[in-house]
């Protein structure tokens, strides 16, 4: 067992264990920074497999978009301190199924799949951010800046639904 | 490479400045539009001048950049676009006059300009599929621009539906041709040949009926008048219903001679029934839009014999005529407040100038020499004349000429027979004067420069003495009969029928619309019975369980009670499947998945 | 060797920004100040709340200390004097600074009080936007260097400091650091006039001075961290590199702990909409300008 | 084989599987997007054991790692835009209140 393996075992199984416990805990903010700290173990787990600037990335990202997410569940939830008896869960059976089942899946294929040989040399860390760099404003540079335009579209138009409708001047 | 940029960007930069200023709307759009007129005049100054084509490449897809080119055939036509562009917004500086909301209607003018330019001046496929669709969007909000009205909305989306279920098409032919030839470079494609090319040409030919409103999906050309008259004027002449017959005299080189006769019969048949559907009109802008179809039924037609370039100079003449006619209409429109044909009745009589540009027109739609619409018409005859399916072809031409003339004429007879009022000349009416002239004077001059443009581009156009004299003969009864015989005793018992946009078994809607219609209330009705059948069922095995329950057999009487309960039960459960609810659908949608996942893992394992 | 190098000057650091920040807003220099005042907390009572969320409220003084820990952890001080030299050093950075926001609002939530929670959440709106006006100066920094690594970019401002060179960037780098280390004017999470101390105000005892030594560590980080974009890090005549650094992080220091408290508190919607709607466009247009200078005057 | 593929990837399953469990069982619109964003975190932890096992020459999984994160921005900003209009109108984001999609 190597490092890497230990280490992915690590963050992998913390990135698991917090998000099982997004659905279990009753309080909404535990909730929300469970989710957060899930997604930084993953960002942990990126810079395990060496792909630095990602990781980064995704710890950077994740600690703001989730902190967003906890306060909009206090703002939405009854009951955001899950205090009192609330249920907050539905067709448990199914949903239950539902996952081991994509779980099963998923880990039948890992295991089972045939992945071929596995790569030693990767680029360093520099390395990878100066390709990616060449990669997102050369080869792929429409794809990234539609994907631009789709966030900028995106948060007009989440704006636009969300600010409260004002009424329209009616037409002279 | 600049003339190239200006064309299609001038009328954009123009689109935004008329969003951020909102005021002077109009000026900046004529601007706009002028200026891409300048750039296109430059362009195809540049293909008479015998220069190489240019051409620019956009960075785009790794194997598949973005195309523009600037040969003969496409600044011709973004020429075509430009200047017929320009009119349209001078015209309509003064029929907007009084709106409220004039930066949005010119912003979007602008874009569909901008869109069109970009259509005609594209090189390969996907460029011209995102200009066809660009152009798709802004005729729909241009057709309901005032969707504020009653039945604009509805007319809009009509417009919008049938060009776009046409599309697909389009989509496919595409595909295809670029999977065929291994790259989206419309010139190359165009070596396709075989099998793929005669599929591709038909679905080409489905996209092209769908947008240039060929029979059947002719109706929502007709309805789509629930625009404003400018928007009128520049959807039937240069942008939205010629991109079908563009995209066809683009591909004609491609075409296998089954397809193309498939195209030739399609346009002939087209223009003999919109035609009569033209002539049985109620209202003076059904009437030039049921026209216009016809026009473009003889384009294709035209294309169908082998003769695109005999097509685009109709294209280009009728693009000139047309606009023209929308813009008189839009005049008279805007002194009696309406267009049926009853209303305007007599307004030539009050606009003698208005109206003699109509009538000047509408002799060159209906081809009488010297004006422009003779010559291309006149070419047009003789093309089927002597090609090999002109036989079949040549009295759907003809006929289509005669209706023609019948129909305009029966148009200038209804404007100039009746009271004629003049209402008091007002500003706008100055602009709207001023954008009309220009296109009635191409109408008349443009048969000077087909010459030269047939050498430009390269073809040799017949020409003959018969087709000529069968052209002149056809117009000139067609004319004669209008303007004499009210509608009724032409059409006779076909009347109704026209008028009705001959319906075939209930027109698009019918074919489409209903029997989808009707198979909801059959499956309604089965269900209904079913459910009425599960019930007297239950009510049945009830009455039975009481008859039973006399000859005490408590057993039985269980067994049908419960048997009804779970027939009702399961189909309670059966509803909740549409419940509305999220996380239902989740859950269904991620099953479904799963089921998706699982087959395709095991297909390898049947195979 | 180094790595005791680097603990020591963390400790003088701290103590030094506990001095200044002392001496900022009591107006008396006192060197033994923040001994005796550890001192004090130490041997005071451990208040626990009835309500509390007991996880959170544990937590959250050791996360704020750990996130501006790892965050100092990409500052080098001389060369080859510097914890880890990582390839995305100034983008690390800003990821470890966001989880000062995580702990905060922990701290906000834990102990069920309203003052704690409102800073809290005042802090997740004033984080949110001026993280924006920090990665996005930094941005302009890195590309002059043409990399994310601390290292390089110090050593790229060997000819003209950034300061000079990007004078919009540094001010907006520094309001956006001061905000993120929210001392005054930016201290709307432990404003003392308004929130009675906000997030700090149900902390007691040793939970408090974790608390106050993780602000402290953060104070030092985002000073060492314009010294190292903008001020050219160690670079400097005659003194060596460390000693250049240390004086200047705690000029820095000093600067950013007495000219915040010359200005007044400002309001919440008011600092939210300034750097949206202004600090954002100017950033943007920091990069622009930045962008064509690095081509232009390739210094 | 190696042990260091298989793992992140059970991983990524094992973080799928959550995924899948939290957005079918939550009654909260909240929530039930924080189940999607575990559905694409596990995407993104298996594009990334791919890149680094199977083909580290490839920037483009790298480039499209961005891409999804791209996706979840944007499945928060507009999952927030309806919660609130939602919120607005009906003072709940509860899902099982909400029936308006009913066929």
């Amino acid at each position: 067992m190597s490092l890497q393996v230990f280490f992915l075992l690590v963050f992998g199984g913390a990135a698991v264990w917090f998000g099982i416990v997004v659905f279990l805990t009753h309080s909404m903010v535990r909730s929300a920074l469970a989710l957060l700290f899930s997604q930084t173990a993953i960002g942990a787990m990126f810079l395990v497999m060496q792909a630095e600037f990602l990781g980064v990335l995704q710890i950077m990202m994740m600690a703001t978009e989730m902190s967003i997410m906890a306060i909009f569940m206090v703002m939405f939830m009854m009951d955001p301190g899950g205090l009192g008896e609330m249920d907050m869960k539905h067709q448990r059976k199914t949903s239950l199924a539902a996952g081991l089942v994509a779980f099963f899946g998923a880990l039948a294929v890992a295991v089972f799949a045939d992945w071929g040989p596995v790569a030693t040399d990767i680029p360093d860390a520099g390395e990878q951010v100066r390709l990616l760099g060449f990669e997102l404003l050369g080869r792929s540079m429409l794809i990234f800046e539609s994907a631009g335009l789709t966030i900028l579209t995106a948060m007009i138009a989440a704006t636009a639904v969300a600010v409260q409708a004002r009424e329209r001047k009616p037409k002279p | 490479m600049s003339a190239l940029f200006v064309a299609i960007f001038a009328p954009v930069l123009a689109s935004f400045a008329v969003l951020l200023l909102r005021r002077h709307a109009g000026i900046i759009a004529v601007a706009g539009a002028g200026v891409a007129a300048v750039a296109s005049a430059v362009l195809l100054a540049q293909a008479f001048s015998g220069a190489a084509a240019t051409e620019l490449i956009l960075p785009g897809l790794p194997t598949y950049p973005l195309r523009l080119e600037a040969s003969a055939l496409t600044s011709a036509l973004s020429m075509m676009v430009a200047t017929v562009a320009l009119f349209v917004l001078i015209f309509a500086v003064g029929y907007m006059k009084k709106d409220p909301e004039k930066p949005r209607f010119f912003a979007t003018m602008l874009m569909f300009i901008a869109a069109m330019q970009m259509l005609v001046l594209s090189a390969d496929w996907i460029l011209l599929l995102a200009a066809w669709e660009l152009i798709g969007v802004s005729s729909y909000l241009l057709i309901g621009f005032w969707h504020g009205k009653s039945g604009v909305a509805g007319s809009a989306m009509r417009a919008f539906i049938y060009t776009r279920s046409a599309d697909l098409g389009l989509y496919i032919a595409a595909f295809l041709l670029i999977g065929v030839a291994g790259t989206s470079d419309i010139s190359t494609s165009l070596a396709t040949s075989g099998t793929a090319a005669t599929l591709a040409g038909l679905l080409l030919l489905v996209a092209a009926m769908g947008k240039s409103a060929q029979v059947p999906l002719n109706d929502w050309l007709q309805r789509a008048m629930a625009g404003p008259t400018p928007v009128s004027a520049l959807l039937h002449s240069a942008t939205l219903v010629a991109a079908g017959a563009i995209l066809l005299i683009r591909v004609a080189p491609m075409l296998p001679p089954s397809t193309l006769l498939v195209v030739g019969l399609v346009g002939g048949v087209t223009t003999v029934v919109t035609g009569l559907i033209a002539l049985g009109e109620k209202d003076l802008k059904r009437l030039l839009a049921a026209s216009t179809s016809s026009q473009y039924g003889l384009m294709l037609l035209a294309i169908g014999v082998g003769a695109p370039i005999v097509a685009l100079l109709h294209l280009i003449t009728h693009a000139a005529i047309k606009s023209g006619l929308f813009m008189g209409a839009g005049v008279f429109q805007h002194a009696r407040g309406s267009t049926l044909m009853d209303d305007v009745a007599g307004a030539g009589r009050a606009h003698k100038r208005v109206f003699a540009g109509f009538v000047l027109a509408a002799l060159a739609l209906a081809g009488i020499p010297p004006l422009a619409g003779f010559f291309s018409k006149d070419a047009i005859i003789a093309a089927t004349l002597y090609a090999p399916a002109g036989a079949g072809l040549l009295p759907l031409a003809l006929a289509g000429t005669v209706l023609t003339g019948a129909y305009m004429a029966r148009a200038m007879a209804q404007l100039w027979r009746g009271k004629g009022e003049a209402a008091a000349p007002s500003q706008a009416l100055r602009w709207m004067g001023i954008g009309m002239a220009g296109p009635v004077v191409l109408a008349i001059i443009l048969g000077a420069g087909f010459p030269a443009l047939e050498r430009l581009l390269g073809a040799e156009v017949a020409t003959s003495a018969l087709a000529a004299a069968m052209g002149l003969g056809a117009a000139g009864l067609g004319l004669v009969l209008g303007w004499f015989l009210p509608p009724a005793h032409l059409l006779g018992a076909l009347l109704p029928w026209a008028q009705n946009g001959f319906a075939i078994a209930g027109g698009m809607d019918g074919l489409v619309a209903r029997p989808v219609l009707a198979l909801a209330t059959a499956l309604n009705r089965f269900e209904t019975w079913l459910f009425n059948a599960v019930i007297k069922l239950g009510h049945a095995s009830l009455r039975l369980g009481r008859a039973s329950r006399i000859s005490d057999e408590a057993g039985i009487d269980r067994a049908i009670f419960s048997f009804a309960r779970r027939t009702v039960a399961s189909g309670e459960r059966a509803r909740k499947l549409q419940s509305g609810l999220i996380h239902r659908q989740l859950a269904i949608t991620i099953i479904a998945t799963g089921i998706l996942a699982a087959a395709l893992f095991a297909a390898p394992l049947f195979y | 060797m180094s790595e005791w190098l680097l603990i020591l000057a963390l400790v003088i650091g701290v103590y030094a920004v506990a001095v200044l920040e002392s001496w900022a807003s009591g107006n008396r220099l006192r060197l033994l100040g923040p001994v005796v005042s550890a001192l004090a907390l130490l041997g005071q009572e451990s208040v626990l709340h009835r309500k509390n969320d007991r996880l959170f409220f544990e937590t959250s003084p050791i996360l704020l200390l750990i996130a501006a820990l790892l965050s100092l952890a990409i500052i080098p001080l001389a060369p080859g004097l510097i914890v880890t030299d990582l390839a995305t050093g100034a983008l690390f950075f800003n990821a470890a600074l966001a989880y000062v926001l995580v702990a905060l609002i922990m701290a906000g939530w834990g102990p069920d009080g309203a003052y704690g929670m409102i800073g809290g959440w005042r802090f997740l709106g004033q984080l949110i936007a001026f993280a924006m006006l920090v990665v996005m100066p930094i941005t302009a920094v890195a590309m002059r260097a043409e990399s994310l690594s601390t290292i390089t970019i110090v050593e790229s401002q060997a000819q003209l400091w950034n300061i000079a060179y990007q004078p919009l960037g540094f001010v907006l780098f520094a309001i956006a650091g001061m905000a993120m280390a929210f001392v005054p004017p930016f201290d709307l999470p432990n404003a003392e006039g308004e929130l009675a101390g906000g997030v700090e105000a149900e902390y007691t005892g040793v939970r408090r001075m974790v608390f106050r030594l993780g602000r402290m560590v953060l104070i030092l980080s985002v000073a060492s961290a314009a010294t190292v974009f903008y001020l050219g890090g160690w670079l400097g005549p005659w003194l060596p590199a460390w000693a250049w650094s240390a004086v200047k992080i705690l000029a820095v220091t000093a600067l950013m702990l007495a000219g915040g408290r010359m200005f007044p508190r400002i309001r919440e919607g008011t600092l939210l909409a300034w750097a949206w709607k202004l600090g954002i466009p100017l950033a943007l247009v920091n990069i622009f300008l930045v962008g064509v200078l690095v081509l232009v005057v390739p210094l | 084989m190696s042990m260091e593929l298989i793992v992140a990837l059970s991983m990524g399953a094992a973080l799928f599987g959550t995924g899948v469990y939290g957005a079918l069982s939550q009654t909260n619109l909240v929530m039930i997007m924080m189940g999607i964003e575990l559905i694409l975190a596990a995407a993104l932890v298996n594009l990334v054991a791919f890149w680094r096992y199977l083909h580290p020459d490839a920037m483009e999984a790298q480039m499209f790692l961005l891409i999804v994160m791209t996706v979840m921005a944007v499945e928060m900003a507009v999952g927030f835009g309806v919660a609130i209009a939602r919120f607005r109108s009906r003072g709940s984001v509860e899902m099982e209140e909400a029936q308006e999609l009913k066929g």
